[in-house]
């Protein structure tokens, strides 16, 4: 249940995949990223509300076949250039997008996690993403004959997310901004959870939520593994490392460089083992 | 702004300062980061003490001490009256109809307040390509009012837009109704020149009010459509010194 | 904002009304219900996933025209005489039933909370309920083709919840085992929330819902408000109480006593001034 | 039961401790209150300590010191992995398939293992109003195996409830299917006399097992329908000196 991060992303994340990385804003599962693409995965539909960094880097490195999204920005800066070039001039392959709104994502995700087909909002009327993003259709409700938008369950192959604290059982606990990361888990068929620490008993937290170690394949310690995204409780977000993004990721070239000092070059895991976990207060 | 004796603010101060002061007291705001956190942040600290702040990330009742950078910081959580998972924002806050405001930005906005934020160009060969719907399509839909924040160019403002992201008010009267949508819409286009209100007759983005130091000109000249100058033009209020100095601790600028 | 129960029942309940009374199994709010009795209120549609004896007493006391349900047991004891005796034979006067299971409650909550006229969920399929309760239709799913159950979102005129403190501005908090209460509150035009105290600050706890002021248009004092159920972090529940009353509801005449004695005799709210409030510890 | 000669313990006794054995360590159950109750805490404290219990008040994974009287007391939050709204425990958890064994109890039951909780005769003018729904029809859709836990009586055992709160195996081979339920269905019905099982073919309820003291006539004798008896037919093997005493301890009874 506990297993080192690159052997985790080995066992739960395959050619082919889909796989949902999720934590808005908070939590993202950046190092879990970086192990996929160190790992050199290929042809993954990646799925997440925004994409963010972290889906920049996969999808520069070549991992994404088909992106599924509602906003693809680096907050508060401006664009994902990879993702752009990706979407605009197919470097360094074509990627393919299916997009939706952030409610419609939501509901997709919810959708998944409670073995529906489907998910029904008021959302898209009237929008040009009713023509371009199939997996929008109208639907009756069957009392009122209102028309309504039904959008189907996103049930990834594997979720990846981060959280702060597990205990041996593998059961986890996560709090601050929880996002959508309930959902992607229970929607998935596989989970891997990296953790900032693996501690003995989960003392309750206020706006805790708890993911039972029943719906979790594996749990890899993965102390900073949000980095530069943040940990409530651990560490706060690098702004300066988003806005330094901007300028890194603009040439394929710098970005390239980057890639291969800073995630290709570093060894698989540096702080994924469980001997190497470092205490850390909440 | 190009007026030759300097103002003692900027124009992204008055459009900040035009759109906080839209915002009334004890109302509920769905705030995206950016402009819109910045008005929001400043209505707090001044007029409108009880306004309460949802942003996508699921908190509720946020009070920043300083301003966010994204709309999931750590700061928000901490203050917020609680934090709800994102699907309990867009289904119980959003679509419910429980927020009054929500500002929107917009990389194309047409006569008609439609907004594009996805593509700029051909969806399948796009000139650029943008970020996408995020929360706006709903917010759109479903807060009572919305408040648009956007810098005012020919390139921005044009006849249609090429994508529609987020519906104003489509071709015109009565294409809310007929599309189900259940908020009113943008009722304000707030820019650095001026304010565009839509026509209470055929919900065309009317010039309603200038800005300290623009013109109608500038603002004819900035549209991509034969923009319409309300017979009852307004001039916006000066910033006053109490809002500059609370937005200049907001954003570090002294 | 904060007003004693009398008053608040007066204001917010009318003859007629749609009324969700919230709790399951614990904060039920059952010296709410009694003030309803007092008060005289005739005609309600009561809704509520398990009547439990708050509802027997209402039932009992002649305020319901119709119940909206999906349990209508005394839990863990038998069954609920006043509930029986109206729904077979009329009184103290006709009882119209619209049954539902519990995922079908749960989800008609969920849905008139998030404001969308019905909810879909797997349920009901091969079940007599569908022949025989209006609100429940089939629905296919667009992408799939398979085909679910729809019914429409619950939308009372008012929700009646009790929760263990609220904060002066009206903020309430809860904790503990929370059920649909958050959904009903949501759901309802109008809220009322009994609580057992009134504090300066609603220090946060680890598993709590937090209703914010705005969703709640009273909140009322009522110390012990919930019992012979439970205040999580206050008092137990009063088990003895639940097997008394198997005995007091069987016989009209024991009811009506019992009626007398405890609810129309006591006074209106004996609890219920913000300036009686007990300081307790959670 | 009537044997001549007084078993070390009761029929109740003896259901419950077979409903525990059916429980296997590592399990989901949800756990209905009362016999089911009782059965999955002497399974947790006895061969099945991994045993994960749902209660459908939104408790998950409780492990009560003592046996709560409702499905929601103090104790089941209190032990709790977490405690999760209502909408979630059977949209998250039972809809989407996570629990691997519910049970149930009924007031009738009939041949194909479909259970009535809501009227005995007619709907519009019963014989006796009974709770109702509650769960139930969707733990029969949704959990993985269902096992039923019932006192045997002619009563209650009938050709064909007057009600069908939760389906069984309807009409008999591929009717579960055909209405889309995902789990297996009643597995197991176990009385105060023995165990029923439905046939592989025809899904017929049909006598497997008997308990210490019980008889194949007694359990016919006891059943509306032209009962069949198992070739196999097993005997339930005696509840151990250790079940007992646990079970005492939690139930109270010497």
């Amino acid at each position: 249940m506990i297993l080192p991060l690159d052997r985790a992303v080995r066992e739960l994340v395959h050619d082919g995949d889909t796989v949902a990385m999720e934590g808005f804003t908070h939590l993202i599962p950046v190092e879990a990223g970086h192990e996929v693409i160190r790992q050199g995965r290929r042809d993954l539909t990646l799925v997440r509300m925004t994409p963010d960094i972290v889906y920049d880097r996969m999808i520069g490195a070549g991992c994404a076949r088909k992106l599924v999204f509602s906003w693809g920005g680096n907050p508060g800066v401006g664009s994902l250039h990879r993702f752009r070039d990706a979407a605009a001039n197919g470097w360094p392959r074509p990627l393919e997008l299916e997009e939706h709104s952030h409610a419609g994502m939501a509901n997709r995700y919810a959708a998944g996690a409670a073995g529906l087909p489907f998910a029904v909002l008021r959302g898209y009327a009237g929008t040009d993403l009713v023509g371009r993003t199939a997996t929008i259709k109208p639907i009756t409700c069957p009392f009122t004959g209102q028309e309504l938008a039904a959008v189907p369950a996103l049930t990834p192959d594997v979720a990846i997310v981060h959280a702060q604290r597990a205990d041996r059982d593998g059961n986890v606990q996560m709090w601050g901004i929880t996002g959508v990361q309930k959902e992607a888990v229970l929607a998935a068929r596989r989970a891997l959870v990296t953790v900032e620490e693996v501690v003995d008993d989960l003392e309750p937290v206020p706006g805790q939520v708890i993911l039972p170690s029943r719906v979790v394949t594996a749990v890899s310690p993965a102390p900073g593994g949000a980095r530069p995204s943040y940990a409530h409780g651990y560490y706060v977000r690098d702004n300066d490392a988003y806005r330094a993004w901007d300028a890194v990721s603009r040439d394929r070239e710098r970005f390239t460089a980057w890639l291969n000092a800073e995630v290709l070059g570093a060894p698989s895991g540096p702080d994924a083992g469980p001997d190497d976990r470092e205490e850390q207060t909440a | 702004m190009t007026a030759a004796d300097p103002l003692p603010f900027t124009a992204d101060e008055v459009m900040t300062v035009a759109a906080s002061r839209a915002l009334a007291d004890g109302t509920a705001c769905f705030v995206g980061i950016g402009l819109p956190s910045t008005a929001a942040n400043l209505a707090l600290r001044t007029h409108a003490p009880g306004l309460w702040m949802i942003y996508e990330s699921g908190t509720l009742g946020a009070s920043p001490d300083a301003l966010p950078l994204s709309i999931g910081d750590g700061e928000l959580a901490e203050t917020a009256d609680t934090v709800v998972p994102v699907t309990e924002v867009f289904n119980y806050w959003l679509q419910a109809g429980r927020i009054d405001t929500g500002f929107l930005g917009a990389a194309q906005i047409d006569r008609f307040g439609n907004i594009n934020t996805t593509v700029i160009g051909d969806y399948a060969a796009p000139k650029v390509r943008l970020p996408g719907a995020g929360g706006a399509p709903e917010i759109a839909a479903s807060c009572g009012r919305v408040i648009v924040i956007v810098r005012q160019s020919r390139r921005t403002f044009v006849e249609r837009v090429d994508f529609t992201t987020s519906v104003g008010h489509g071709s015109g009267p009565g294409d809310r109704e007929r599309l189900g949508l259940r908020g009113a819409g943008p009722v304000q286009v707030i820019t650095d020149l001026g304010v565009l209100e839509p026509d209470p007759g055929t919900r065309e983005l009317v010039l309603t009010r200038l800005h300290p130091g623009a013109t109608a000109e500038q603002a004819r000249a900035a549209t991509g459509w034969d923009l319409a100058v309300s017979p009852d033009l307004a001039a916006t209020p000066e910033p006053d010194p109490d809002e500059l100095a609370v937005l200049r601790s907001l954003t570090g600028r002294g």
